[in-house]
This record gives structure tokens, C-alpha cells and sequence, in this order.
């Protein structure tokens, strides 16, 4: 079992977040409809479909791929979750400038930095029913695993594990923020639009780094 | 809803483009797709004033982009902020090395836009500062204005801060311009019919007919109270018992602004102002500028929103300033 | 439809209680209810400009009253032409000595009251003469051209007659520039929504979900086809079409207004106006002066019109020449 | 059976045809609403009301009573209806000027005067559906009623058959003014909107007189 992978070999990552995303479109929308205006699969899909097309033309390594997803994401889509994941892609990106692989340690602080740029825009804190509700948990529970000793593979399990129950989390809170919130107590017994695909976009890269941490 | 468009993913585009091809004189494409600018020549010396927000609400905001109005906007897809890329051109299309004030309405999607699109501009040596427009007494109570909503105030804001930095302020003076014009400002809408963004389809809000929401916002958000609809006298009087009591007002002369929502007809905005303005003078009030029209609209939405500015010497001087733009133009 | 009025049977009286309110700078009350006079000096060693018509078209008719533009107006109920007394009346406020232009549109009813007024106003020793608008192509094949309504392009006649009447032409030459003015003009209007006048309270014609109304007249008058509602480009396809043949157009600049006719969001009258100026171009026509709004509407109809007027030197002169009114403003 | 009947006497007429107008507001505007825009009744019943108000405030015989009639149709109603019917009371009132009294040959000349001020302003030509086909063939059965020298009340008897006959023309006519014309071959198989309030005038008038001459 590797320890790294190199930004060269793990690219391809960044177009398979974007075809999940594209995928669980309806999903998104879905969830999104039940307490907010029903379009979070649509802005999210928009935006990475776009990202996609810029990277299948050209050549890129992870890094690249995460800085053209940010640029897309702050260029093309409005609304929130255009500076919110565009502010996360950008600053992971920005985070492994100079790297030329990534490992355990460098991908902690990822993750950290892409958490930090969402907060610092957003303002949002865990239990407000919000896409953070499954980024801080699942960094918590990588940087946990790592400081215990784990390896990069175990490490990335336990923020896979801790993902999907942030996401499930989400559930019963009471949303404070976005659309959502007009709402109130009605926000509570469905998930939230935003940490579902948080959720999705942690899971396919955790799976793409797995995948090829178990090749190698 | 039938409608006179194309694609409906393309709406915004067809929009611009015939904003374009309209008005020459006073609008022009830059290099950015989703960003206006004025024009004449770009500010110099002098402060740029930007802002921005979702389409669907024309003439705002790129309807106020003119000589003694805004430099550039930033244009959203309909109903959804502009990109932070797109408020971040608008910032250099603005500039004319005094720095810009970007005056917009507070929606988090913005808000969080304009914060990134600053970020950007600094790398530029560009000065970006805000006033974010909060006029709308119904989306919050007064404990947490912050929260409130931008609506139709945010006109008064853009004429006050456009007329100071033509004036020759410099930014610290345009902000404070523009954020007293906003602070003095309160609006409030009653809704009577819903309204579908094209690319959606349907409506994603109802209002039943012979029910009005008191207290909507521009997107429908949900207002303070759903009644059957009340006479016109009525609807004039729920809503300004809720700006004066916000606004503290203290028997100064007043700007009113009545605009539609979209599809209720001119001679409706009337006669509300009619009751306005009796309403207003019977509180010792007196209307000293009046707008009546579709000044800030929400798609096909039936319905009105009353917009009060207290007044004093500095505000009267700045709304009376020559202006020219689609929305709004005052005579030289 | 919910509606901002109070007594159904009273929206007019409101509706002018608050455009008086709103514009004691443009308009003032008259002796009579229903007649409005501009607000400045009673026209004197001049032509005098009177129109009138229904209300429920706001700004149509009183929103063309001001400096440059009609002197007096004569407001009929809603749809409903004003009373030949209430235009004997508007006669009166608008004679200056010189006689009056009385510019209306050529409905059954305007046309009986203004002529039992002008026998009326014959008995003052007031001379009235008429020019009766029948731009709208679709109301009529081209040999029974007098029996076409006048729509929005009214207001290009207005304009015309008003501004040479405020170069001190007499009577003769106010009326030769008015009927000219109309003589270039065409308009057709797309109906995509039926309205309801308050008194009656139920809509007197439909128009279906998915389908539009070519042709349509300014009170639902029936058109000339009811077909699928087709993408923005083909209805200014369509409306262009029928006006482009019945102008005749020899390769002359043109003035382009686009209308709403109430509840079509300003938006989509933009980008309709965007394939109105591009098909323009393709046939080598150059739109010179641009207007795109809620100028001539229908009460909450959705849809819009097209009025394209072919220019001359003077007409150019005319339509550049200053005016100020709630409809229409040029900067002198 | 008098020949002849002041016009003092013949006062409550003017206010008695209002009535019978008011009365059938309900009528009037269903039969517009077949094929015109269904405001007949409205518009006609406002007129008289209004009218019919004026004259309850002061004393008047039958010429004053036609005058107000005439200046409230053109001062207060707007449409069509105002300047035709306007013209019609106006100018039969301008015909009785200096006359005291009705008979057979003022009321001719009468009639003659209100059809032409409604033709002049109107220019309805027999046959196209107005209430020029109630018009015309009662004014000209009351004069060839009097040509054949039938007295004032025999005289008034063939105007009452000729204004219901008249009526019934227009069922089979195709409209060829006002709001009716669009609809072409349509408009055939109702009555007129304007010749059964036209119908309704003669007769009430008609009716009003024949007491007042049989009275006396
Ligand atoms: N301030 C914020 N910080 C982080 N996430 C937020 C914030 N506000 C809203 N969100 C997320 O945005 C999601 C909704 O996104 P989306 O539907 O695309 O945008 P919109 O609400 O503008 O329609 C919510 O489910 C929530 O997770
Ligand atoms: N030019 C005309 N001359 C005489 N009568 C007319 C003329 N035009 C219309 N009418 C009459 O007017 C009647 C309709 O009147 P009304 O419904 O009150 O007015 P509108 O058509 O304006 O709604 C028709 O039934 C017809 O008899
Ligand atoms: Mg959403
Ligand atoms: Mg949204
Ligand atoms: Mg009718
Ligand atoms: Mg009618």
C-alpha cells in the first residue's frame, strides 16, 4: 500500500467529482426543493459540467484540475455556491502549490485550507444545517485518524465514514442560514442540499485517492 | 406563463443584448459578457460606483447605469447573485484609480460574491468598499437589520452615492453618502401573484387569488402575513404604518417611490400613491420627490412595494443631481 | 386577478387623484374631472394639443401631457372612451388663439365624441381639427386603412405634433406634421394573456396558456391569428413582416418602440428588442431612435407591440426636439 | 281622443323612459354580450340613472326633460352610447324650441331630428345592424301613418309595430359597425344590443303619449 500519490496520477480526480456531481443532479435539486428553491443540483451540475469541458481539453495534474474547477465554479456560477466551492477548489489548490504529490500530511492541510475559505466567506458553523456540517467532521475526523498513527489509506476511511454521518447529522438540525432558515423548525427531518454534495465531493475523492493508493 | 423569449436557459443573454442594441448612448458590453458599462468615458479621477445583482428585476440594476448613476453592474442569471468573477470586472471597469463603491443589495449570494470579487481587486491595487442595502422592514426585525433584505431603496442609494461621486468625493465621502441614503430609506412590498423563473418552469412560490403576502420579497421570500387582498386605502396604510414606525421619522420632507412588481398596471401604482401621499401629509409628511412606475420589478409579479427616504440638505441636494439612465433619469 | 383598487366602479378617479398627486410640476386639475392640463403656462399664440381615450393604457393618454407633447387631456373610464363634453372641455384648457390638434386613435367612440365636441367647441369660436391614429396594421387590410386602430403609435404622432406646435407652426402645419408622423408609422401587437377591466371583474376574451394572439388590439380587439406561442425571435419575425410591407420601406432610418402591453416583465421586451434591431439591420434599416418599455399598455395583458415609424428630416427634428411627460422625456 | 298634448303634461315621460331602461339594464347588456362586449345594459342604465337624478331635482317639461337627458348622455357617458343617444334627446329637444305642446307633426319632425343627429354623427345605414334599423322604420311609419292622415294616436300605434318589427330585422342581419362587425357571419341569429334599447325608447315614449292622449 502507497503512502502518496503523485498530483500527476490522481487528476483524473477532478473530473470524477465533477460526474458525480452531474449524476446526483436530480438528487441535489431534490433535496434542495424540500426546504430550499429546489436548485442546488442545477447550479452544482452547471458548474461542473463547464469544469469538465475546460478539462477534458487539456493536460493537468490535480492541483490544476482543482484550480480550474475553482476558477469555473467563481467564474460562471452566482449565487452561493459559486464562491463557496469555488473559495474550497481554490484554496486546496493554492494549498499544494509546490507539491508535486500528495500524502498524508500536505492532503490534511487541503482539506484544512478549502474548510477555512468556505468558513471565512460563509460564516457558517457546524450545527447551522449548511455544506460545513460534512467538511469540518470529515476534516476532523482525517486529521484524528492521521494524528493516531493511521496510514493515508485508514485516514482517508475515516473521513468517508465521518462524511456520511455529517451529512446524516444534517437531519435534524434546524437550518440558520440560506433559504433554508426562513423556514425554521420546518428545516428539520430532511438533509441538507449542500452537505449532500459536500458529502459526494469528499466520498469520490477519498475513492479516487483509495483507488490508487491500493494499486500502487 | 406565456412569455417573449427564446431559450429559457438564454434569457439573460437576449436581455443584454438588446439592452445593448437599444441604448448605445449609454450602455456598453465589455469584455466580461455578464458585465455593463457606461458609455461615456470611464471614471477618472474620480470614485467608480458598481453594482450588481440577479436579472428579472429590470430596469434594476443595469437600468441604473448612467451619468450620475453606476459605472458598471455586475448581471446575474435571473434571480441569482452575479459571479464573483463578474462583480470583479465591474470593479476594473469602474475604476479610475479612486477606488469603487459597490453598492448592492444584501443577499448572501452577493454578499459573498462581492467579498471574493474584493479579494480579487486588492491583488489589482483596487479600493473596493461596500454599502449593502438593507431597506426592506419586513425581512427582519429592526433588532437585526442587518439581515433585512435590499429591495427598491437600493435606487436612492445608487442616486445619492452616484451624485456624490460625481460631485468629486472621494470614497470615504461616496460611502457615506450612499450608506446615509440607505439608512434613511425603508421599503416594504405586498405581493399578489406569484412569478416562474424561466429556466424553471413553474412558480416556486403560490399566492392564492384574493390573498396578498404583506412584506414579500423580490424573489417571493416569504413576507409577514398572508391577508385577503384589502382595498387599496388599506394596503397604502399596512404599509407605511410599518416604515414610519422604523423609521423614526421625525417630521423632515420625504422621497416615496411606488414601483410595481412587474405586472400590475400603471394606473394601479397611481392611485396607491394617491393614498400615500393623503396617508403621508396626514402624518405632517411631506412627499418632496415622487416616483411612481415599475422602477424595481420581480419578473411577472403582481403587486407593489412603497419606498420612503428621509430627507435632509445632503440627500435633497443629491436626489436633485442630473442624472441620465434607463430607470431613472433627473434633468439637468 | 388581484388587483391594487379600491371601489371597482371608482379606479379611474383614483387613478387621477394619485397621478395629481405625484406630478403637480407636469399636470394640473381642470374645471372638469376628467380633463388634466398641463401644469405650466396655458398655451398661448400657439397650437394647442389635445388627445384622449380610455384609461387602463397608462401611461397612455395622460402620461403624454407636458412641455413639448399635448397640452390637455380628456380621460374616458377604463377601455371606455371620454365624453364628448370632457373633450369639448380639454378643447377649451388647450386654445391658445390658434386653434387646436385634437391627436387621438381611431376607435368608434372617440371618433363620435370628438366630433359632437368640436361642434361644441365651434360654438366658442374655437377651431379643432383631428388627426385620427390608425397605425395598427393588423385591424384592417391595407385598402380600408381608415379603419384601423391607433395603438402605441400614437405617441410618435403626439410627439410630432407636439413639438411643432412648440416650434409655432399654426394649425395647418401642427396637423400636416401629425398625419405625417402617423402616415410613416406602423405598429401590430402579440397578445399572450388575456385582462380584466375592474368594473366587469371577468376578462371578456381569452387567450390560452401556449398560445398568442397576433394582431391583437389594445382592448383584445380579436387579431389575425391565434397560433402556438412561438421563441421571441420569430414573433419579431412575424411582427416585422407585416409591417415592413405595408410601410413600404425605401432604405429610410427609423424610430423602433417597443411596448409591453402590461404584464410582460421589461426583460423580455429588451430581448425581443434585440431580434427587432438585428432583422431591421438584415433589411438594411437602421433603427435611429430606440424605445423599449411599458409605453402603451393594456391594463395586466401580457404581451407587447412593435411600432416602427420610417423618418424623414423632419420628423428626425421632431422626435429629437425636447419634451418632458410621465411617458416620454427628451433632454433638451 | 285629443290630438294634441303639452309638453308640461307630457314631463313624467322623459323620467318614465329611463326607468324602463334601468328596468331592463340586465336584458340589454346579455343581448350585447352575444356579440358586442356586453356593457349595453351598463352603460345605458348609467346614463338614465343618472338623468333621471337630475330631473328628480327640478321641474321640467318634456323638451327640458329630452334636454337633460341629452346633456347627461354627452356629459356623463363616455362610448358610443353617449354621443349617439346625446345626440338623439339633444337634438329632438332643439326640434320642440318654441313649442308648447306635441302633436302629430312636431312629433314627426321630432323624430326626424333625433334619427338624423344619430345618422349624421354615426353614419349607420339601414340594415347594418344598429339601432338605425329601430330608428328609421318607425319614424317613417308614423309619417306614412300620417300621410294617410290616421291621427296622432293611430299614427303612434303603426310606430310602435314598425319599432318591434324594426327589432326583429336585426336578428337576421350581419353587423356591420361598432364591436359586433368583427365577428362577420357570426353576428347573425341575435337581436342588436342598440335597437332593443332603441325599441324600449319608442315604445316607453309612444306608450306615454297614448295614455296622455287617451286620458284626455
Ligand atoms: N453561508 C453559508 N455557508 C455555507 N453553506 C451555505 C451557506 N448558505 C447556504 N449554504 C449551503 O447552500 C446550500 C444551497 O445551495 P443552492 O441551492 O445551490 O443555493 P441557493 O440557496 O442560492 O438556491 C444549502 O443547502 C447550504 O448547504
Ligand atoms: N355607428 C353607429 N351608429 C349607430 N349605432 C351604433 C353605431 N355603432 C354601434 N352602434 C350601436 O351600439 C350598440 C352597442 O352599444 P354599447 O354596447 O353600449 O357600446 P360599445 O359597443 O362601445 O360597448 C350596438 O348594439 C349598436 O346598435
Ligand atoms: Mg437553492
Ligand atoms: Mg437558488
Ligand atoms: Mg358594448
Ligand atoms: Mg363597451
Amino acid at each position: 500500500m502507497a503512502e502518496t500519490v503523485t498530483l500527476a496520477d490522481a487528476a483524473p480526480i477532478a473530473t470524477e467529482i465533477g460526474a458525480v456531481i452531474i449524476e446526483n443532479q436530480g438528487l441535489l435539486s431534490e433535496i434542495d426543493g424540500a426546504t430550499g428553491d429546489g436548485d442546488h443540483g442545477i447550479n452544482m451540475a452547471k458548474g461542473f459540467r463547464l469544469a469538465n469541458e475546460r478539462l477534458g481539453k487539456k493536460s493537468f495534474d490535480l492541483r490544476e484540475g482543482f484550480a480550474t474547477i475553482g476558477d469555473t465554479l467563481l467564474g460562471d456560477i452566482g449565487g452561493s455556491m459559486g464562491p463557496l466551492y469555488g473559495s474550497f477548489f481554490t484554496d486546496m489548490a493554492d494549498s499544494l502549490e509546490g507539491s508535486d504529490k500528495l500524502d498524508r500530511d500536505n492532503f490534511a492541510a487541503m482539506l484544512t485550507a478549502g474548510e477555512a475559505g468556505v468558513v471565512d466567506l460563509g460564516e457558517a458553523k457546524v450545527g447551522d444545517k449548511t455544506l460545513i456540517d460534512v467538511l469540518v467532521p470529515a476534516r476532523d475526523a482525517f486529521a484524528a485518524a492521521a494524528k493516531d498513527g493511521k496510514d493515508f489509506a485508514a485516514s482517508l476511511e475515516a473521513l468517508k465514514a465521518a462524511s456520511a454521518e455529517g451529512l446524516e447529522s444534517t437531519r435534524d438540525m434546524v437550518a440558520k442560514l440560506g433559504r433554508a432558515a426562513r423556514l425554521g423548525e420546518r428545516s428539520r427531518g430532511t438533509l441538507d442540499a449542500g452537505a449532500c454534495s459536500a458529502n459526494l465531493i469528499l466520498q469520490a475523492l477519498a475513492d479516487g485517492l483509495l483507488k490508487r493508493l491500493h494499486a500502487a | 406563463m406565456n412569455r417573449v423569449i427564446d431559450d429559457p436557459d438564454q434569457v439573460t443573454e437576449g436581455t443584454l443584448r438588446g439592452v445593448l442594441a437599444a441604448h448605445p448612448d449609454l450602455l456598453v458590453a465589455t469584455d466580461h459578457p455578464r458585465v455593463l458599462r457606461h458609455a461615456g468615458d470611464r471614471p477618472k479621477g474620480r470614485v467608480g460606483i458598481v453594482t450588481g445583482g440577479g436579472s428579472g428585476h429590470e430596469p434594476a440594476f443595469l437600468g441604473y447605469v448612467g451619468p450620475g448613476l453606476c459605472d458598471a453592474v455586475a448581471v446575474g442569471e435571473v434571480f441569482a447573485s452575479p459571479t464573483a468573477k463578474s462583480f470583479h470586472a465591474a470593479f476594473k471597469e469602474a475604476d479610475g484609480g479612486k477606488g469603487v463603491a459597490c453598492l448592492y443589495g444584501n443577499y448572501a449570494g452577493d454578499n459573498m460574491n462581492v467579498k471574493m470579487a474584493a479579494k480579487l481587486a486588492a491583488k489589482d491595487d483596487i479600493t473596493v468598499r461596500t454599502v449593502i442595502a438593507n431597506d426592506d422592514v419586513a425581512s427582519a426585525p429592526r433588532e437585526e437589520a442587518d439581515k433585512r433584505r435590499g429591495v427598491a431603496g437600493e435606487i436612492l442609494m445608487w442616486k445619492a452615492g452616484g451624485a456624490r461621486a460625481a460631485e468629486g468625493a472621494d470614497l470615504d465621502g461616496v460611502i457615506a453618502s450612499a450608506q446615509k441614503a440607505i439608512d434613511n430609506t425603508r421599503s416594504i412590498g405586498i405581493g399578489l401573484s406569484a412569478c416562474t423563473i424561466p429556466a424553471a418552469g413553474k412558480p416556486n412560490f403560490t399566492i392564492e387569488a384574493g390573498k396578498m403576502e404583506v412584506g414579500i420579497g423580490h424573489h417571493g421570500e416569504h413576507g409577514i402575513a398572508v391577508l385577503p387582498v384589502a382595498p387599496a386605502k388599506e394596503m397604502a396604510g399596512l404599509m407605511l404604518e410599518r416604515i414610519l414606525a422604523d423609521l423614526e421619522f421625525g417630521g423632515e420632507d420625504v422621497s416615496v417611490l411606488v414601483s410595481g412588481l412587474g405586472a400590475t398596471p400603471l394606473m394601479e401604482l397611481y392611485l396607491l400613491y394617491g393614498h400615500v401621499d393623503e396617508i403621508l401629509r396626514a402624518h405632517r409628511i411631506t412627499p418632496r420627490f415622487r416616483f411612481v412606475g415599475n422602477y424595481f420589478t420581480s419578473l411577472e409579479m403582481a403587486g407593489v412595494s412603497v419606498t420612503v427616504t428621509r430627507l435632509d440638505e445632503e440627500l435633497d441636494r443629491l436626489l436633485r443631481a442630473p442624472a441620465r439612465s434607463i430607470g431613472l433619469t433627473v434633468a439637468g
